[in-house]
């Protein structure tokens, strides 16, 4: 099994889909140059610019125009650059590619993955640093993936090229460099979690880098003789129900935590989920871990302050189990 | 019978088209405030029939449209089933959007018409790409977008405009210029010189004409799909009319000049223009009467056979959302 | 006290507010002909062209202007026609007006409020009916108001447009001909529920005119001798905790009910919060009621089955005493 | 000691800018790459001082600017304190936005700096609402966006320019033309004649300069100044310059063909085509190189100065969000 970076197994995700389907599209500002973070290198060269396309800076045609290529026979990769810039194209991608297969009776479809960089990145500030997954978790039509490692960057990735659903691919770009091993068989179907560990003391939710964090906290954890469950969702929409709920009942303990703001992020969601079909199961106070409603600093120390921690996943895990004594 | 150099045939066919289009709106808008059928907006095309009519004479079913939400003529002209665009306005059953869509965002992917559009101006893009896929898999077909003289305020007209110039579409972009938007007239929004000279000024060759001179229509969109078959860039038109009723059937449009709709109505209308120019050709009044009258009776006939339309089964609320996680599916 | 519909009832809150304050300006399609909903009727009138602005169709310019404008000492109330339409200039709403004061580090201000008709209108499909404020309250800097009667919709009006933060200001276009007394002197403060109906057996939380269907519901239930009591939250962001806690430590049951789709609606906030702060107080499962993740169609019945009823309030009040029991 | 007709102190003045703002930009690449002080990305105008020192010059504090992510010079020449950017740049106390915006969000609204933006072409309408309220209230002061040639492309432009020119406003918008767009050559993604004859097909009037001319830029918007100042309608410039460096202060730039930005740097720097003009109007090479070392000596300090501040308080993080409902005040 080779070991990829999470930026390397999303190439191969790519290159694999473009080998096997000449309808695949990528295309974005500056992806002839391999992308703004590397993550199309060498497929300009493999595959030409008629494949590999450079886009003016026009989020809202990139977007539009993916979606009336998807309409017409391709299946487009559309390359956002930041999650935030995608905010220039949200009549396109919620007005208009979410709902138009529904509104047109069925009649289209619009196979196509819109990759959105998401997350802190170091100093980058209010405009290039947010996390919306709950918001297009909101949106019937759209599917959404929230890979958090080399292996799902490259099977999710995969799936979500070959699906006929628009699907927001919401890759964290503070773990381009994160290695791991990958294996290129391993199948994945949307909607169904990845159990990180296993345990029986407390359920920890969360996707994207926080399940890295949460893995962190199960490992802290479990030297403390406690057995945390960290279930990486991975997809949001759909999204795993029944892990969540398997586990809580097994543990009754929760603990949910992401990077984006907590008002109304999809930990929200979770708990709500949870509360209406378990409540009666929850042996301690839910946790749910997420940012102030505050934005994005560019000071690391004040950035810093945004961030939801290992240690404050350990902390809430211990504060539910205690508090349910 | 015909006059030498006048295609008569044609000129009968986009006479009849007009009708079939005119009357299907009266239908339609008798549904609306008479019947009480129809219970979202709709925008009647009514006096602009030319600019559908002779426009689509030239496309092939498998060539593409977009068009907005005044698409009535538009998707009729492309060979729609008036029953089924009627349906659709009813939100019944086998209509063309299954009754999810409605008026403002009729399709019919069978003939190549790929949706009105409720938000002014989003097509724009959206055709590029539909022309851009048709480029990519090598295919000879050209689209077409129509959008409205307001449309060319928004974003999309630069970005999709833009796009098409850059990667060389096969594609047609046309301003159909009511001069209204809504209750505002056009150009006391506008800066500069309007949609031609600003699409001129993204590199795009661009023809303006009389769009209710429906030969005119048509003999210039023949030349433009020609040059658009050949591989040729990509073209703009910019077609000048004028929107008739209010901008919903249900707007008495009362921020019009007074006398001014009806003065176009008597000097410009599409539909009485090419009657003159067909009885110079040649055509009798009672042909050109029976033509009227087929249409009338296709309309009234289609309106009454969708009024007795069941509406859609409720479950198809769910259906056609996505295939992974669904709510057909999916509890939620 | 005047009975005004809630369409005059913001006429009324814009009037007084434009003539106590000569920077307050309006801008939007058509308001110089009363607006589409006939919510600016007489005010191109009395305030002039300059004041009373129409616009081009081009949402991000009108979203944008007003902000330079707020900036500038403006007070723009801005008119986005239906709330769809606002996501045509989502860049400028969520970019740049909800995080310039704090990326600027405090040397700015946007003072504006941005009206956005929402929600579901008799047959007016997927892209004219969407009710999107779990988006907003999502987003730091933003406050989000919805006022559900003519009288929240004249004081909560007049509180938006003299406030110094933006305001997302959803208007439910279903309700512009309700009528009701408005006092004109009755006070608002973001942030404070109104308590509809008194109960002690069941806390149902609502906003928008949903809240008015709980009100019905309310009634319903009281012949039946429950008593409920309807929290109509009006602002999302902030949003009355201490009310709704408050109520489920009386009454134990809790339903939250919504017109917006019901995953990742603010409806999961509101249980979230109870289960995280109050879990233990509860007698029953919370019930949350919100449409189904569908697409609003036209056909009027297929319409009918994404909406939440007084009915289907009604069964969710009993379910969760049922099952408490 | 001055050439006939030469305007010595101007040219001077405008020659030190340039040097401030040289300096300036080293300090800050040294920061970054050499001491990694500054943590996000920096985005460098060596090479196109002359549009944010021949523009600036021209306008006075109250006046409005606002500006792109490569926005250093402009703010500089606005009137800011080279202190409160640098310390900006490395987020510390006291920096122009507390630390909070870094060189993407800098600006200074005590000298009309209204912003730095980190999102291309979203100052456009932004701008032209700052107008629009100085038009509403009747002052006599204008405003400045500027942009890069990248920024042409996206809708804000059209609907911005649009907007501007239909209610009249006192904005300049000025297209500051680098010739790249992060590592995109702009004209391969840019169709028609470009910035200009966008603006032109928007009906504004629209001038060309060679951007790299200090004076040259200067003189021109003198008279745009004057034209606005004097309720003239909204007006366009297109400024042609160079970028020298990498798209960031990180960016090798190896998609240029090789020996461009040498030769660019040679034959075109704004600096070294200032001295030369200064030296043919008499001004000796010994007061040129003080302005030089001055402005090296200025920013070396403002280097050092920022570096031993503290970081801001952490409790700011959660201020300046909002007044109502604000995480400062409210648990969450
Ligand atoms: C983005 C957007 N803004 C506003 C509207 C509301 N609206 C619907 S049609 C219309 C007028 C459109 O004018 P024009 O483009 O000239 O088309 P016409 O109606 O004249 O055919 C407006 C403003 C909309 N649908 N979408
Ligand atoms: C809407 C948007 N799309 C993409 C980006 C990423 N980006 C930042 S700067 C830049 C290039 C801008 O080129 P130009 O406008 O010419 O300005 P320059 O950098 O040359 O000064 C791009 C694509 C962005 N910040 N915003
Ligand atoms: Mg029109
Ligand atoms: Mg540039």
């Amino acid at each position: 099994m080779p070991k990829l970076t999470y930026r390397d197994a999303s190439i191969a995700a790519i290159r694999q889909s473009m080998q096997e389907d000449s309808t695949v599209w990528c295309v974005g500002e500056d992806l002839g140059r391999g992308g703004v973070f590397g993550q199309y290198k060498g497929l300009r060269e493999e595959f030409g610019e008629a494949r590999i396309s450079d886009a003016p800076i026009s989020e809202a045609a990139i977007m539009g125009a993916a979606f009336g290529a998807a309409m017409t026979g391709a299946r487009p990769v559309v390359e956002m650059r930041f999650s935030d810039f995608a905010l220039c194209a949200t009549d396109e991608l919620v007005n208009q590619i979410a709902k138009a297969r529904f509104m047109f009776g069925g009649q289209s479809r619009a196979p196509m993955v819109v990759r959105k960089p998401m997350g802190l990145w170091r100093s980058s500030a209010a405009q290039h640093s947010q996390s919306l997954e709950s918001w297009y978790a909101h949106i019937p039509g759209l599917v959404v993936a929230c890979p958090g490692t080399p292996q799902d960057n490259y099977s999710m990735l995969k799936a979500a090229i070959a699906c006929d659903d628009p699907v927001v691919y919401l890759e964290h770009k503070g773990i381009w460099d994160n290695e791991g091993d990958v294996n290129f068989d391993e199948p994945y179907e949307f909607g169904k979690a990845r159990i990180r560990t296993e345990g029986s003391d407390v359920t920890i939710v969360s996707w994207s880098n926080t399940a890295n964090l949460a893995v962190e906290a199960a490992e802290k954890l479990s030297r403390e003789g406690i057995g945390a469950e960290v279930i990486d969702l991975r997809s949001l929409w759909p999204w795993d129900k029944e892990a969540v709920l398997g586990s809580v009942a097994k543990t009754g303990h929760l603990v949910v935590a992401h990077e984006a703001v907590a008002v109304g992020g999809f930990g929200a969601e979770v708990v709500a989920t949870v509360a209406e079909q378990a409540g009666h199961q929850l042996k301690g106070p839910v946790r749910r871990l997420g940012a102030p409603r505050s934005l994005v600093p560019y000071a690391p120390n004040l950035e810093d302050m945004l961030r939801v921690t290992t240690d404050m996943i350990v902390a809430a895990a211990k504060d539910t189990l205690e508090k349910g004594k | 019978m015909t006059t030498a150099g006048h295609n008569f045939e044609r000129g009968r066919s986009l006479l009849q088209m007009m009708e079939r289009i005119r009357a299907f709106e009266e239908q339609a808008c008798l549904a609306a405030e008479r019947d009480k059928l129809v219970l979202g907006a709709i925008h009647p095309s009514i006096g602009q029939e030319a600019v559908a009519a002779g426009i689509m004479h030239n496309l092939e079913k498998e060539d593409i449209l977009l068009s907005t939400h005044r698409g009535h003529g538009h998707t009729l002209a492309k060979g729609a089933s008036s029953l089924a665009m009627m349906r659709e306005l009813l939100g019944r059953e086998g209509g063309c959007c299954g009754g999810k869509g409605g008026s403002m965002h009729i399709a019919d992917f069978d003939v190549g018409m790929l949706g009105a559009n409720g938000v002014v101006g989003a097509n724009i893009t959206i055709a590029a790409g539909a022309a851009h896929a048709i480029k990519l898999a090598g295919d000879k077909r050209i689209v077409v977008d129509i959008f409205g003289d307001g449309a060319i305020n928004r974003g999309p007209f630069l970005e999709g405009i833009n796009w098409a110039v850059v990667f060389k579409l096969p594609i047609l972009f046309v301003c159909e210029d009511n001069q209204y938007s809504a209750t505002t007239r056009t150009t006391t929004m506008t800066a500069g010189d309007g949609a031609a000279a600003r699409a001129a000024s993204l590199g795009m060759r661009s023809t303006t004409v009389d769009g209710n001179n429906v030969e005119l229509v048509a003999d210039t969109m023949a030349e433009i799909a020609a040059r658009l078959r050949a591989g040729g860039a990509p073209e703009f038109l910019h077609a000048k009319t004028y929107r008739r009723t209010g901008h919903t059937s249900f707007d008495p449009a009362g921020y019009r000049p007074a006398g001014e709709p009806e003065e176009e109505e008597k000097r410009n209308d599409p539909i009485a223009r090419q009657r003159a120019v067909l009885q110079e050709a040649g055509m009798t009044l009672a042909d050109m009467d029976q033509l009227h009258e087929d249409a009338q009776n296709e309309m009234i006939d289609v309106l009454k056979q969708a009024a007795d339309t069941p509406f859609p089964a409720t479950e198809t609320a769910f259906e056609d959302v996505q295939d992974i996680g669904s709510p057909a599916v999916e509890a939620y």
